[in-house]
């Protein structure tokens, strides 16, 4: 597969409180081939404000975002955030109506020429590069971690806008994290809301509507969250003190799935940056080693048995062979054939053990 | 000629914005014209008389009637001239109800329209030839299609007066959906003791012929004489033998199968037979569970059949019958509720379909009429049903109601509190639909007497928790979100037009809507009669509708049926076409078009020439609009006619 | 006396009788509001469209040609709306050639349900009739040309 | 051996099975050949085919069937027969057609042209090939002229210059002018834009005199007495002199033909006052096969006496 090469929209979050998700990707992108060039002096994408406030306003900012793109040729635009991919892509569908388009052009004064596209890191990994592909480059499996994918409002949703997974019932997180080799539990909360900005204007919401989220990936016996959206991850992160206050009693990591990519890729630990995430996330591999040392276990006693039900196997067709050699000629292919079938049996069986 | 004008008033329909009179007053300068009027009613009995008496008074050959549209009442007025001694085809209409007074209020537009639609039927008028039609006789056959409660009472009031029937099933057994319900709504009647009966009637019935597990093929011909082929599908049972004593299929040893029947209510059997209580009892093979099909060995069933009726290489078969008339009564089914994936898609064994939860309320169900949990096999207390699953949700391209939800969701509420005293219904809904008698009543009852709590508002989501299901909705009165913990949810699916409904349709040339159902012949005035004539409708196949209004249209469409057929002879439409020998260069053309190979080829002195096929012949007159020299003309819609039309609008 | 001058143009409608001429039926008895500049020729079926009927009217001095039948699948006759389907697609390279403006000549497919898509079709039609205004009729060449020229 | 006499032979082999031939004789003045009937070996005399053959022998073939008569074509008169055998208006076994690579027949309007104001063409006395050229005998001495300048337009854009489904062709086959015909000519037409092309169609209309010399001369008119434009019934046309009834003739014969009109040219190659009336059957044929990827003349059954149920290729307009 060629290499990727699109334009990069960091993002402001990514700046800041989400640096852990931006470094994990840059680094991640840079292993599987994906060059990203980033958008030079882009500028914020409007967040929840802008747009509920004034649509021409907003939709000028994303106009700046790719117009900015367009001095460095890029057309193609990807970005980590799924609320800046929603703010970005409702601008440029909104500008296809001619008349709002030329409010946004008056705004900003400059018109787009190119052609544009703006899609979320998530999708180029599943949707470009593919599973296969990363599980090619899986160097330590997170065999024996139990996750639970966590993808919030915005990823798939407004299904007319998004226009990836299904809407209600998305897989394609669950799917990068099976191609990393750990266990991804049914979750039925996954596109529940978080609380979303909503802890500016109350704060009981958030921790409410977050701690659910958190109980069920408990309950379900996940040892960690893995999210796609700085704004998610800073909900079910940075409050689970307040959650635990309202009584929903659960300790979990909440990485980001490209820091998990940076983990089972080996990557160095500074682009992992697990340090940043605020509940310590190595309890839950130390208990993933374990687990994965008794599922190995475990494993070698089933190829065991397994080897050993052929032997016999084996041993009773060549006990039928003998018996059909002293019957008749024709019972010498039949046996030659089940001894080769019992000499590469054993040794399988012995390579194991 | 000398032709009359009659402008309608339609009471104030046509009048409040239209100037009848001054309609009349131009029309009388037309050619020919000797006599134009308004008047209050045309279709009135004095209005029928008073086109009579002026027919009489002023010799009138032709009239020209301007009232609503031709699709309406122009067999009414046709009866009226002939009444009067004018062949019915010397007759037009101008509609200017439909397409001019109901659609602007513009008077001096809509009486100028009024009168340019008045030359142009007077144009069409000028050239119209009287026609005779022929007659040919019927085939006193009735074709029942769909087994279902609509089917089975057609075809029962039909074999009753002395019609036979052939009935075409495409499932092994008749009884349809109903024979699926264990109660019916709002007597709380057993569904298969009222319907039982009705389907013994049909297998013992001497006029009625049952071909189950069977589909339509293809039919051709025309009202009166339709050919018809019915693929019978390999049961792999010879049904003269098979006695369904069901010993097959106690010793089948694939019991993982689909249960068809019990919409997958537990595992049954590869050889079936769907129910005790079916009809006929007989037992088929479902092949693609067959062993004996899937690893070409097994043969149990063939060695413990006593009477030897297994047969693993039978083929399916197609029978032809000739036929006079057609009852379409294919039902519906559920919409693929999957497609919700908020409501789980099929994830979570404990929400269920309100069909596959009669199954389990039914004594001679899966379950044996024990409600269980389909993860666990427990009994469960908090049961939720949510209402518009799949109806009402343009979303999903489902916009309309499908009508009986709302009462059979009461129903099973009431029939849960009987079967567990302990449990607790809530029903989300959108809003109570129940008009009929005694259905409004039933929705308190349930609420008022079996303490239902009813919840108005939408569910946005449906996930375990705990051994579980949370159903998480909007109270819409009470303005809050609601979680109920549930142990069982039972969606109410909504209902669309069976599968390959359009298929048929095309068979049978009916037309049908944007969701498959099948299109009346007029939304008040023929219900169950389509646009093609010797076809009819009953059930849900034509919207849906509950069992009694579905029996009411089975009995209605047996009557339309019985008023066609029990004629000996018909009148064909002379409205078809016909060729003008000298014309005709034989260059076949027509033939090649004709879509009912209603044109033949014959020769004339040496000439080859195209010959109507006058009974096969429908009018569509494509044949009319390839020919080039238009040697081929559609009575009463000839080139000349229609050029009159135009000609009368288009004068430079 | 033709069409109402100053307000109205000449627009000649040719609708089989089964679907869309249901349609507009449905259209009226729904009171949906249509503009009044369109006279509806009845036809049994848009197989019955001859495209010479819509050149007839064209030449002889219509602004608009509107055909509609059943939608395709849905004929009354089966196939006839394939055949219309093809000729009248067929007979929109001839317009421009001959110096009529091809918008004047549209084909649909609208059945007996669809009063509003009639209605659309209707009123979008008209208004594209009277965006182009009145067409020129075809006429005498103002002096008889010489031979050969 | 020549062509002619490769010819010759063909249809002396061809004789004894068929009541006639159809080819090319002296015609009425040296610059025009008229179609010659070869019943025997004595009638050959006269026959010759080439630069003048430029009627469309295929026009004859409808009335003789019934018996086996022979046909000697250029390739577009092969496409009539095609077409002629796809419509079964003629059986083609009944036909046995001889080809031969045609490199393009004269237009004598264009040596008109050529000669204004020194002679008219009834005049010029003798016509000589000389390789690309012609040699014109004229009262004002000998003319010459070169055949690329007096050759018929449809020979410009010919793609089927030997006859594709000849039963015997003689001598070798030449490469074909073009091998798609782009329909430019009607695209420069229509790019006069539609004011002046109604003016157009009304100037040459009003000079038409409604011979029906065009129908007449055009091989897939097969409805000859029994054309629509005399019937009254039906009654599409009066018999007036109007513009109107003349272009409306026009469109008839337009429409009539579309979908199996090979552009043979005779229509207008037959008009004594040179209407250029194969613009509307070309302007027809090119949408045509655009829409269905047909050309006329191929054997397959025309386009409008078919369909399918899903059209891929007509968009449309979806009124919303």
């Amino acid at each position: 597969m060629s290499s990727i090469n699109v334009g990069y929209f960091p993002g402001c979050s990514g700046l800041g409180t989400s640096m852990e998700y931006e470094r994990s990707t840059r680094a991640v992108c840079r292993e599987l081939g994906i060059g990203l060039r980033e958008i030079p002096d882009w500028n914020c994408c409007g967040s929840t404000p802008a747009h509920s406030t004034d649509s021409a306003l907003s939709a000028a900012l994303a106009s700046r975002v790719f117009a900015q793109g367009e001095n460095a040729g890029i057309g193609d635009v990807i970005t980590p955030c799924p609320s800046c991919l929603k703010n970005l892509r409702v601008a440029l569908e909104h500008m296809e109506d001619p008349l709002f388009s030329a409010r946004v052009e008056a705004l900003t004064e400059r018109p787009l020429k190119m052609q544009h596209s703006i899609r979320s890191v998530l999708q180029v990994m599943v949707e470009d590069v593919g599973t296969e592909r990363i599980r090619g480059r899986v160097r330590r499996s997170l065999k024996g971690l139990k996750v639970v994918p966590y993808y919030g409002c915005l990823m798939t949703r407004p299904e007319k806008v998004m226009r990836f997974d299904d809407p209600e019932n998305p897989v394609a997180l669950d799917r990068l994290l099976e191609a990393l080799g750990a266990e991804v539990l049914p979750f039925p909360l996954k596109t529940d809301c978080c609380g979303g900005s909503f802890s500016i204007p109350s704060r009981k919401v958030t921790p409410r509507l977050a701690g659910r989220i958190l109980d069920m990936a408990g309950e379900v016996g996940a040892d960690l969250v893995v999210v796609a959206c700085p704004l998610c991850q800073m909900n079910l992160d940075l409050r689970q003190g307040q959650i635990r206050a309202g009584g929903i009693d659960r300790v979990l990591p909440v990485p980001y799935f490209t820091q998990l990519m940076a983990r089972a890729f080996a990557l160095p630990e500074a682009d992992a940056a697990f340090n940043k995430l605020v509940e310590d996330i190595e309890p839950a591999f130390a208990c993933m080693q374990r687990r994965a040392a008794d599922i190995e276990a475990e494993e070698r006693k089933a190829a065991a048995a397994e080897a050993e039900k052929a032997r016999l196997a084996a041993e009773r067709a060549a006990k039928a062979a003998e018996k059909a050699k002293d019957a008749g000629p024709d019972g010498a292919g039949a046996k030659s054939a089940g001894a080769k079938k019992t000499k590469g049996k054993a040794d399988a069986g012995g390579g194991d053990v | 000629m000398k032709i009359g004008v009659f402008i309608c008033h339609c009471g104030s329909n046509i009048a409040g914005t239209v100037d009848c009179a001054a309609v009349a007053e131009r029309a009388s300068t037309y050619p020919d014209v000797v006599y134009a009027t308004d008047i209050m009613y045309a279709c009135a009995e004095p209005g029928q008389d008073a086109i009579i008496a002026a027919i009489k008074k002023h010799g009138l050959t032709g009239v020209v009637v301007a009232s609503c549209t031709p699709r309406m009442h122009e067999p009414t007025f046709r009866k009226a001239v002939e009444r009067a001694g004018v062949n019915r085809y010397m007759f037009e209409m101008a509609n200017i109800r439909e397409h001019v007074s109901w659609i602007g209020k513009d008077i001096e537009a809509n009486t100028n329209k009024a009168a340019e639609l008045v030359r142009m039927a007077a144009a069409k008028l000028r050239l119209d030839r009287e026609l005779k039609p022929k007659s040919f006789p019927v085939t006193k056959r009735l074709l029942v299609i769909g087994g279902g409660v609509a089917g089975i009472q057609a075809a029962l009031d039909a074999a009753d007066a002395g019609l036979e029937v052939v009935m075409v099933e495409k499932q092994p057994t008749i009884g349809g959906k109903m024979a699926k319900l264990d109660k019916t709504f709002p007597t709380v009647d057993c569904s298969s003791c009222i319907l039982g009966p009705r389907m013994v009637d049909v297998a013992q019935h001497p006029n009625i012929t049952l071909y189950a597990y069977a589909e339509l093929e293809e039919v051709s011909g025309y009202v009166g004489n339709f050919d018809v082929k019915i693929r019978k599908k390999a049961t792999y049972v010879d049904w003269d033998k098979c006695t369904g004593c069901g010993l097959c299929t106690e010793k089948c040893p694939s019991k993982k199968s689909y249960d068809r029947f019990n919409e997958g209510v537990g595992p049954t059997t590869a050889i079936i037979i769907p129910f005790p209580q079916a009809i006929p009892k007989k037992a088929s093979i479902e092949r693609e569970y067959c062993r004996q099909f899937n690893k070409g060995k097994c043969g149990v069933c063939a060695k413990v059949c006593p009477t030897g009726a297994v047969n693993y290489e039978m083929q399916d078969e197609t029978v032809e019958v000739k036929v006079g008339g057609i009852v379409a009564a294919t039902g519906y089914d559920l919409v693929d509720w999957k497609v919700y994936s908020e409501y789980g898609g099929g994830r979570y064994p404990d929400v269920v379909t309100s069909l596959q939860y009669e199954r389990m309320l039914s004594a001679s169900g899966p379950t044996g009429g024990h409600v269980k949990r389909p993860s666990d096999g427990t009994e469960p207390v908090n049961v939720v049903f949510v209402q518009c699953v799949g109806s009402r949700d343009p979303s999903i391209g489902r916009p309309y109601c499908s009508g009986f939800c709302c009462m059979y969701t009461a129903k099973q509420a009431i029939l849960t509190k009987d079967h567990i005293p302990g449990s607790q219904s809530y029903v989300f809904y959108m809003d109570i639909r129940s008009p009929g008698k005694g259905y409004d009543e039933f929705t308190r009852r349930v609420q008022e007497e079996y303490g239902a709590r009813y919840v108005r508002g939408r569910v946005s989501m449906i996930y375990p928790k705990g051994g579980k299901l949370m159903v998480r909705g909007a109270d819409t009165l009470m303005g809050t979100q609601v979680e109920v913990e549930a142990d069982l949810v039972v969606l109410a699916v909504g209902a669309e037009a069976s599968a390959n409904s359009s298929a048929l349709a095309e068979k049978l040339r009916i037309s049908y809507d944007g969701y498959g159902f099948f299109m009346e012949g007029h939304p008040k005035l023929k219900p169950v009669e389509t646009n093609t004539a010797g076809v009819f409708l009953a059930g849900s196949c034509q919207g849906l509708k509950d069992i009694p209004s579905s029996v009411a249209q089975g009995s209605a469409a047996a009557a339309k049926a019985l008023g066609l057929l029990s004629r000996d002879m018909l009148d064909s439409d002379p409205q078809i076409a016909s060729v003008s020998v000298n014309r005709c260069v034989g260059c076949r053309k027509c033939i090649e078009v004709c879509p009912f190979k209603a044109i033949q080829e014959v020769d004339m002195r040496g000439q080859p020439k195209a010959e109507v096929i006058e009974t096969v012949c429908q009018g569509c007159g494509l044949c009319n609009a390839t020919c080039p020299q238009g040697a081929i003309q559609l009575s009463h819609f000839t080139d000349n006619q229609i050029l009159a039309e135009v000609e009368a609008l288009c004068r430079f | 006396m033709s069409v109402l001058e100053g307000k109205e143009l000449r627009i000649v409608g040719f609708l089989c009788n089964w679907c869309s001429y249901g349609g507009a039926d449905t259209a009226g008895v729904g009171r949906f509001t249509q503009p009044t500049d369109l006279r509806i020729v009845r036809v049994p079926c848009s197989g019955r469209i001859n495209p010479l009927f819509v050149m007839k009217a064209l030449i002889g001095g219509a602004d608009g040609v509107l055909v509609s039948g059943c939608h395709p699948r849905d004929c009354h006759y089966a196939e006839g709306n394939y055949y219309a389907r093809r000729r009248l697609e067929v007979l929109k390279g001839l317009l421009p050639v001959l110096g009529i403006d091809p918008r004047r000549f549209e084909y649909t497919w609208v059945s007996a349900s669809e009063g509003q898509r009639w209605q659309h079709v209707v009123s979008s039609f008209t208004a594209q009739i009277h965006a182009l205004g009145p067409a020129a009729r075809f006429t005498e060449a103002p002096e008889p040309a010489r031979l050969g020229a | 051996m020549s062509i002619q006499d490769e010819l010759k032979s063909a249809i002396t082999a061809a004789l004894p099975d068929v009541s006639c031939v159809v080819g090319w004789g002296a015609g009425p003045e040296p610059l025009r050949a008229a179609p010659l009937f070869i019943r025997g070996e004595a009638d050959l005399e006269g026959f010759s085919a080439g630069f003048l053959s430029v009627n469309n022998p295929a026009l004859y073939l409808p009335s003789l069937k019934g018996s086996k008569v022979g046909v000697v074509v250029k390739g577009c008169d092969a496409r009539s027969v095609g077409q002629l055998a796809a419509e079964t208006l003629i059986k083609r076994e009944e036909v046995h057609v001889i080809g031969y690579p045609c490199r393009g027949v004269i237009d004598v309007d264009k040596v008109a042209a050529k000669l204004a104001g020194a002679c008219e063409t009834g005049e010029v006395a003798a016509l000589r090939e000389d390789g690309d050229d012609v040699l014109l005998n004229t009262p004002k001495g000998e003319v010459r002229l070169a055949k690329k300048d007096i050759t018929a337009d449809k020979c410009g854009r010919c793609a089927f210059p030997n006859a594709g489904n000849a039963d015997v062709f003689v001598g070798e086959r030449c490469a074909p002018v073009v091998t798609e015909d782009g329909y430019a000519d009607i695209a420069d037409f229509e790019a006069r834009g539609l004011d002046e092309l109604k003016a157009f169609w009304e100037q040459e209309m009003s000079r038409c005199i409604r011979c029906y010399a065009c129908r007449n001369a055009c091989p897939l008119c097969v409805c000859r007495d029994q054309c629509v434009a005399m019937s009254r019934e039906p009654h599409w046309l009066s018999q007036g002199d109007g513009v109107r009834d003349k272009l409306f003739f026009q469109i008839i014969h337009a429409v009539h033909l579309s979908g199996r009109c090979t552009g043979c040219g005779e229509c207008e190659r037959a008009c004594p006052l040179g209407i250029p009336v194969l613009k509307l059957k070309r302007a027809l044929s090119r949408r045509v096969e655009k829409l269905f990827g047909y050309k006329a003349g191929g054997g397959d059954t025309p386009p409008l006496l078919t369909f399918l149920v899903e059209e891929p290729t007509i968009k449309e307009r979806d009124w919303k």
